[in-house]
């Protein structure tokens, strides 16, 4: 099992990542990848950048016990984590969630999972620039209902194959 | 006791700090009781402050709820719900 | 929209696709991308390579259909959809499906719809090479249960996003 | 009525040839009737639809199942359920 969680300014680069997470195993039948990508804007109001806060310490270990909770919950042979801060551009990526496995059922899930907790419970806070303002992101109730669909009992196993 | 205290996002800008060492009474036991008596330390404060309701905490780097005890508490960061991914 | 199929014998080259596929727009603010790979076991015999075969013309079809049906139950900025024939050998890509929307929950519902439908309803055949013998890929039930679920109605836009 | 039939997978392999020119007689109605009058046209054809049952059929590049009529059809094509993906 193959994991790696990043935080970092850089921008990701998504090719090589996700070849060094399959790249190695033989058993890897699946890999699915979300990358999550600054839109150029926001309710109709044009996006200058976006600029990405975290809890250094804490943004880690959360993003650490979801991996671990997402391999407990599927089986997963590789899963990757890769999320930036600091100061984004429209068009550019923000996040990299890649999860590998036998099958493909558990790669999706997983990759959802990862991304609908790292919407809600990661340490990060959104602000967006605009020509004349900035502003907090505020944190949507969709998202939350979201990641709770996970508090749910997990898929039986044998299902997700 | 003395914790060191965190703020991030919009909270930092209105507490206008990133961090702070504080030495809160012995009578403030919860989350919930250290943010009334921070909302009292002052207009940035108070403001910050004001609806304690949409604040979000962490003990120690882990999610915590305005009812958790602070006893034994190293790191005590607010922010507002987050809005990663 | 962005809508691209395409079945050819040549590995694919999944980091140039994506960033076809996303490129251009600034509204995307989400890529998901499925990527099926070769295994070197199936049932724990070793696999020498992956035959596959495939009906010319309707799989085209079928996989258009798809992507059309995908298009009318999800707000998509963009649709890939590469199927590779011909013999495949283990740690080789067999299928890209790259879907991107504004959110996230449009782009992972698509790209699951539309690997479901690919398993069981586009026409392609797997043969198993293995050191001494070669046999067809059984249809697996589980795959027809995963493709089953999205007879339901689909789920409602406001809670896509 | 003449039909372009095509053979794909294990029901290629069994009846020996990818496709072939037929002319069935009027009264071979359906894909059903079609697989049962194929069966009867000698031992590699009997062997690939053995077990019908297990056969998936399209009439024109258009999944179609065993009650589907072939009036009209130009290309009927059987084969194994699908292992794409």
């Amino acid at each position: 099992m193959t994991t790696s969680i990043r935080l970092q300014h850089e921008p990701i680069d998504i090719a090589a990542e996700v070849a060094k997470l399959a790249g190695a195993r033989s058993d890897v039948g699946a890999v699915v990848t979300f990358t999550g990508i600054c839109r150029s804007d926001e309710d109709g109001a044009a996006i200058t950048a976006l600029t990405l806060e975290y809890y250094q310490g804490m943004a880690e270990a959360e993003i650490a016990r979801h991996v671990d909770e997402a391999r407990a919950r599927w089986p997963l042979l590789g899963v990757l984590v890769i999320h930036r801060y600091g100061r984004i551009t429209p068009g550019e990526n923000i996040v990299l969630v890649a999860t590998a496995s036998r099958h493909r059922q558990a790669a999706f899930a997983a990759a959802e999972f990862l991304m609908d907790y790292l919407k809600t419970r990661a340490p990060f806070w959104k602000q967006v620039e605009t020509a004349d303002a900035t502003a907090w992101v505020e944190a949507k109730t969709a998202d939350d209902a979201a990641a709770e669909r996970w508090s749910a009992p997990p898929p039986r196993r044998d299902a997700a194959k | 006791m003395s914790i060191k205290v965190l703020y991030f996002a919009w909270v930092r800008e209105r507490v206008g700090k990133a961090e702070e060492q504080i030495e809160p009474p012995a009578d403030v036991e919860t989350v919930g009781q250290l943010m009334a008596w921070l909302a009292r330390k002052g207009e940035h404060y108070a403001y910050a402050f004001a609806n304690p309701k949409v604040i979000r905490a962490a003990i120690d780097r882990s999610h915590a709820r305005a009812e958790a005890r602070i006893e034994g508490a190293n790191e005590i960061a607010f922010f507002p719900p987050m809005t990663g991914g």
